[in-house]
C-alpha cells in the first residue's frame, strides 16, 4: 500500500482522512469510535463556555443534495466535556473544536484545552445558523486575527482555523488568519428547506448550515483559491461522500481532509474506504506518496 | 419528509392513544419513525403495526404526544423513517417483558410469532392493549402482580429461548442484572434515548459509542454487557452526561 | 385550473416560471420557443456593449447535484443583439439582460434596450467568472445603487437587479438595489470542479458558477432573507427543477421563479410541466389563486 | 467526464485519423461524443463506429484535432456522452452522401445497412474509408467524378427510399435545394455546427430554435425546411448571426 501520511502544521498524520466537527463526536465513546474507524484525527464537536441545549427539533433535514443542519452549539459547556475526556485515550488524536464569541472566550477555552492533555485546537469561526458565534464572528477579520494572536500569545496549541464560505472576500479572512498553522475549509453554507405540504420550515430554527454532496464544488473552491493566494497548510471539508471527492481537495493543496455528511451516507466505514481509495489512487496512477499530488493542479 | 393522512385515531387508556395511517414503507417490528408535529418538533416512535399501512402507540407526555394526541382523522401526520435496526426473530419458546409504552414497539413481534408477555405500568390506567393471557404488573397493585414487571417475570420462573425487553431503561438494567445472564445471547433490548437527528449523525443518543437510533435501538445482551452507562448514565440534550436518575 | 398569473413590479404575468438568463437565450428562434413552450417571461443571455466570444470549452460540466459553467459571458454585443431582436415578435415578453462595468455602459445598454421596444431590462450583478464584471460590480454596494438611479433617471423600463449570493451580507446589497422593481435570485455560486485522472479543472476557466439543484438550499435563504428584509417583489431562481421546488420558492415570498439547469434534465417541457404542477397543487391544497401562497411561510 | 485507454489509433488519410477506444456506453449510430483534450479544448466528434468500444474519424484542423492526432496507443482519452438524437433505420433502397469527414457519421449506419454511398471531397488525400463500390468526387479530379458530391449524385440519378446526407453545411443545403424535395420525407441531414455545451443549454449549436445537440444532430427533411438560416446563416462564438461563406 502506497503510504497516505500527511502532515499538517507540525503534526504529522498517517491517515488523511478525519472526522469533521459536530458530527458524532460529542460523546468521548463516539470519538474513539471514529478514530477506531480509520480516522487520522477526529475533532469534537464545537465546545463553548457554558452549556447549551442547542434548538429543538428538527435539528437536521435530510435533502437530495445533502443535509441541512441547525443544531445550535448544543454541547455540555468546557467543564463537563474534559470531565467526560479525562480519561479518554488517543488525545494526540483528537481536535478540540470550540467556539466563543470573542478573543477572551476563545483563548480561554483554549487554555483549558491544552491544560487538560491536548495539542490541536479548531476554531470555529464559521458556524452559520447562531447569533453572536461562528460565522458572525468569523467575517469581522480584525476579531479573528485577534482570536488567533491571544491563542497563540498563551498556549502552545497548534491552531487550525475553521472558516466560512458565507463572505464576500474569503481571502481576506484567510489572511487575517494566517498566523494559524492551518485553515479547515470549509463549514456549511447559510441555507433553508421548506416543506411544502405544512408548510414549514425543514428546521426549527429555519435557516440553517448546508452540508454534503452538494456544496463540494463551493468548498473545492474556497481550498483552490485559499491555497493559491497563501501556499498555507489546508483541510478539506465539504461534501467529501467518497475516496475520489478527497482526491479532488488534495489536487487543489488540501493536506487532509475531514468527513462529516458522508457519515450518515457510508456509516463508519467512510473512513477506511476513503483511506484505501486514496491508496489504490495513488498506486494506479503511478504516485509513490501523497504528498506528491497535494496541490499539484495548483503548482503546474 | 413524508406525510399520510390519518385513518384512525384511538384512545387506549389513560392519555394513551394510537393514529394509524396510509404508509408505502416498508418497515419490520422493532424499527421507528420519526414523527414531525410542525412547529412544535419532532420525536422517536415506535412503529406498534406495520400491516395495514403504519401505527404509532404513545402516552401524552409533552407538547408533542398532546397534539398527536388532538389531531384528528384526515389531519396529515408528518414523518419520516422507517429507522433503526428490526428485531431478530425468535427462536423457541418465546418471551416479551414491557414496561409502559414499550409494548408498542413489541408489539408487532408479538402478533406475528405470539410467545408469552409481562407487561408493567404505574398504575392500571396506563395499561393499554391488554390481551386476557398476558402477565401483568402495575407499581400500585391496581391490575394483576404488584411489584415492577420484572418482579413477575422472575416469579412466574418460566424459561425461554428468546426474550424481547423494551421499557425505560432503569425496568431494562433491572432485567439485565437479574434474567440478563441466564438468558445471554437470547435476549434482546430496545433502549429509548433522547433522539435529535434519528438517523446516526448528531450523537445525541449515543451511549458508549453505540448510537440507539442507527446502530439500535435493538441490542444484543452481548452488546448491552458493553455499554457501562447502561441503566447508569445518559445524556441530556447538551450531550452533558449525568447519572440517570430513577423516574 | 386554477390562475397561476402573477405580477412582478408593475407587469401581470400570465404564467410564473421564467427562462433564466444565459440558458438557450441567446438566439432569437429559442427564445421563442421558450416562449411557446410555457415560459411566462424569457430572459435572454446576458448582453454586453461588446460582442465576447467567452471561454474556451469546456464551459459546462454536468456534476452529481447541478452543473458548473463559466461561459464566459459570450454575447454578440448590443448592436447585434437588437439588429438579431428587430423583427422578433412577443417583446413583451422578453427581459433583456444586461452587463456592464460601471453604471454609464448599464445605463447605455438599458436605454439601446428601450429604444428597441422592449420593456424590461434585468441587471447581471452577479455572475461569477469574469473579471471586472457580473459578481464583482454587484458586489459593490454603492456601485449598485448608481447603476439603478441611473438607469431609473434615464429610461421607464421595468428594472430587475439580479444579485449575487456570494457576499456575507446581501441584506445591504438587496437595500442598496432597492430602487430596482423586483430583485432576481440568486445567480449561480463561485465553484469549481476536478477530474482526477486528467488532474486538470472541469472548465477551460478553472473557477465557475455552479447552478442546478444544489444551490437551491442556499437560493430559498435568499429569497427567504430579503423579502422578510424588504417585503419587495423577488423573482426566485437557483435549483428549480420541478413545480415543488417552485412552490418552496412561493412561500418564502417569490412573485415568480426562473428555470435554468432545469432545462437540461427536463428539456423545454419543463415550463408546461412546473405550470400545471403549481396549479394542480394550488387546487389539491384548496388555494383559490397563486397569490395567497406567496410569502405564506413569512407572513405568519 | 469519462475516460478510456486508446486501443487503436490509424492514419487514414491526409491529416485524417481514427482512433478507437474501448467505452462501456451504449451509442446508436448518428449520436455523437464530445472529446475534451484537457488543457486545449473539448470537441464534439461523431462516433465512427460502436462496434468495438467506440471510434471517432476526425480530420486535423486546429489544436484538438492535432493533440489528438499525436496521441498513442495507451494514452488515456476523455469524452462524455454518447449524445444526440440518431438516425432513424433506413426503409427500402438506401443511399448515404458524404462530403469530407461527413462519412465519420454515416459509417456505423452503412456498416449495418449497407447502400449506395456518395462520397466527395476536395482532393483525393482527403478521401478515407474508401471501399470499392462506392461512388467518388473530387473538387479537383483528383479522383472519381470531377465536382462536388451533389453533382454526383444527381449525374447517377438512381431513385432511393432513404438518404441520408452529412458533409458541409453548404454542400447539403445544395443537395436540400437540388435533390430534397424529390425524395422529400426520406431524406435526413446530419449537422455541424460550433457546439460549446453540447447538452442543450448553451444556444449556440441552435438554428432556428433546434439544437444541433439536443433535437439533432440527425433531422429530417421537414425539420430542416423549417429552418431559414440552414446554409445562410451561421454563428461565431460570441453567438453573433453571420451570413454563411462557402468555405
Ligand atoms: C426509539 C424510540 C422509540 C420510541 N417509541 C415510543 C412509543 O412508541 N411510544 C411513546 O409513547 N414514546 C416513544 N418514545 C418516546 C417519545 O419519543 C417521547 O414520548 C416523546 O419524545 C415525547 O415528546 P413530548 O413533546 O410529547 O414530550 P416532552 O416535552 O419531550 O416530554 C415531557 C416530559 O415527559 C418526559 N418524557 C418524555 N418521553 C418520555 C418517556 N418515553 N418516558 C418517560 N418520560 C418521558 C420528559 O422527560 C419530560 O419531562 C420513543 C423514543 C425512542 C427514542
Ligand atoms: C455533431 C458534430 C460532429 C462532428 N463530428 C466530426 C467528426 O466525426 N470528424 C471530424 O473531423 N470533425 C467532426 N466535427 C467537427 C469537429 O468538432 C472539429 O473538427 C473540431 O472542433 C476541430 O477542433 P480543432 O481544435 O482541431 O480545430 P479549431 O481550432 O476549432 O479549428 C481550426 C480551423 O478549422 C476550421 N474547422 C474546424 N472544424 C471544421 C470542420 N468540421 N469543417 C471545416 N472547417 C473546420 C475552423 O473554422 C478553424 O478555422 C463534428 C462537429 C459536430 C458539431
Ligand atoms: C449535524 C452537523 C453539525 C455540525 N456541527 C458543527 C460544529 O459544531 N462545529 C463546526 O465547526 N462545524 C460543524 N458542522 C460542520 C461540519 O464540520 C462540516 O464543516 C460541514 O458539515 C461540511 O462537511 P460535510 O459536507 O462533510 O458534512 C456540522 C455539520 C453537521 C452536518
Ligand atoms: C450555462 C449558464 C449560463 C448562464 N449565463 C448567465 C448570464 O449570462 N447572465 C446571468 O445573469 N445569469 C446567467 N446564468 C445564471 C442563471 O441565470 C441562474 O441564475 C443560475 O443558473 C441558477 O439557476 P438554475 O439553477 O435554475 O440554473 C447562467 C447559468 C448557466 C447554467
Ligand atoms: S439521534 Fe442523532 S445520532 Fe442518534
Ligand atoms: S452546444 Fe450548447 S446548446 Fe447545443
Amino acid at each position: 500500500m502506497v503510504s497516505i501520511s500527511t502532515r499538517v502544521g507540525k503534526r504529522k498524520i498517517e491517515e488523511p482522512v478525519m472526522l469533521a466537527s459536530g458530527i458524532l463526536d460529542e460523546t468521548s465513546g463516539s470519538i474513539l469510535r471514529s478514530l477506531e474507524s480509520g480516522a487520522g484525527i477526529s475533532v469534537t464537536k464545537s465546545i463553548g463556555t457554558e452549556e447549551r441545549k442547542g434548538y429543538s427539533t428538527p435539528i437536521v433535514s435530510v435533502i437530495k443534495t445533502g443535509m441541512l443542519n441547525a443544531v445550535g452549539l448544543a454541547n455540555p459547556g468546557i467543564d463537563a466535556f474534559l470531565e467526560e475526556f479525562t480519561e479518554v485515550e488517543k488525545k494526540d488524536r483528537i481536535a478540540v473544536s470550540i467556539f466563543g464569541k470573542d478573543s477572551e472566550e476563545f483563548s480561554y477555552l483554549a487554555k483549558r484545552v491544552e491544560e487538560a492533555g491536548f495539542g490541536i485546537v479548531e476554531l470555529n469561526l464559521s458556524c452559520p445558523h447562531v447569533q453572536g458565534f461562528g460565522s458572525e464572528v468569523g467575517q469581522d477579520p480584525e476579531l479573528v486575527e485577534d482570536i488567533i494572536a491571544e491563542i497563540r500569545g498563551k498556549t502552545n496549541l497548534q491552531i487550525w482555523a475553521k472558516l466560512t464560505p458565507n463572505v464576500t472576500d474569503l481571502i481576506e479572512i484567510a489572511r487575517a488568519a494566517e498566523k494559524a498553522d492551518a485553515y479547515v475549509l470549509i463549514n456549511t453554507l447559510k441555507a433553508t428547506g421548506v416543506d411544502i405540504y405544512s408548510r414549514n420550515f425543514l428546521l426549527s430554527n429555519k435557516i440553517g448550515g448546508y452540508s454534503g454532496p452538494g456544496i463540494k464544488p463551493v468548498a473545492l473552491r474556497a481550498v483552490y483559491d485559499v491555497f493559491r493566494e497563501t501556499g498555507k497548510d489546508i483541510i478539506g471539508v465539504g461534501g467529501i461522500s467518497d475516496w475520489s471527492d478527497a482526491i479532488e481537495f488534495f489536487l487543489l493543496g488540501a493536506k487532509a481532509v475531514q468527513v462529516g455528511t458522508g457519515i450518515y451516507y457510508e456509516d463508519y466505514a467512510i473512513f477506511r474506504k476513503i483511506n484505501e481509495g486514496i491508496s489504490n489512487y495513488l498506486e494506479q496512477e503511478k504516485f509513490s506518496s501523497l504528498d506528491e499530488i497535494i496541490g499539484l493542479m495548483v503548482r503546474k | 419528509m413524508n406525510f399520510s393522512e390519518i385513518k384512525e385515531i384511538n384512545s387506549l387508556g389513560r392519555n394513551i392513544f394510537s393514529i394509524r395511517f396510509n404508509a408505502l414503507e416498508e418497515a419490520m417490528p422493532g424499527q421507528f419513525l420519526m414523527i414531525w408535529v410542525p412547529g412544535i418538533k419532532e420525536v422517536p416512535m415506535s412503529i406498534s403495526s406495520m400491516d395495514n399501512g403504519f401505527e404509532i402507540t404513545f402516552k401524552v407526555y409533552g407538547e408533542a404526544t398532546k397534539k398527536l394526541s388532538e389531531m384528528n382523522v384526515g389531519d396529515r401526520i408528518f414523518y419520516r423513517g422507517p429507522y433503526g435496526k428490526p428485531y431478530p426473530e425468535p427462536v423457541g419458546k418465546t418471551a416479551y417483558v414491557a414496561g409502559g409504552t414499550g409494548l408498542a414497539s413489541l408489539k408487532p413481534l408479538i402478533n406475528k410469532h405470539g410467545g408469552d408477555v409481562y407487561i408493567g405500568a404505574r398504575t392500571k390506567d396506563e395499561l393499554f392493549l391488554l390481551d386476557s393471557n398476558f402477565h401483568i404488573s402495575t407499581d400500585d397493585g391496581s391490575m394483576g402482580f404488584q411489584g415492577n414487571v420484572v418482579d413477575l417475570f422472575l416469579s412466574i420462573g418460566k424459561v425461554y429461548d428468546t426474550i424481547y425487553v423494551c421499557g425505560p431503561e432503569i425496568m431494562m438494567k433491572n432485567f439485565y442484572d437479574r434474567a440478563g445472564r441466564k438468558y445471554g445471547k437470547n435476549v434482546y433490548f430496545s433502549l429509548e434515548r433522547l433522539m435529535k437527528c434519528g438517523i446516526g449523525i448528531c450523537d445525541s443518543c449515543s451511549i458508549n459509542g453505540f448510537r440507539v437510533c442507527r446502530d439500535g435501538p435493538v441490542f444484543s445482551y452481548d452488546e448491552i454487557s458493553m455499554m457501562d452507562e447502561f441503566g447508569v448514565k445518559r445524556r441530556t440534550e447538551s450531550g452533558k452526561i449525568e447519572l440517570m436518575i430513577k423516574r
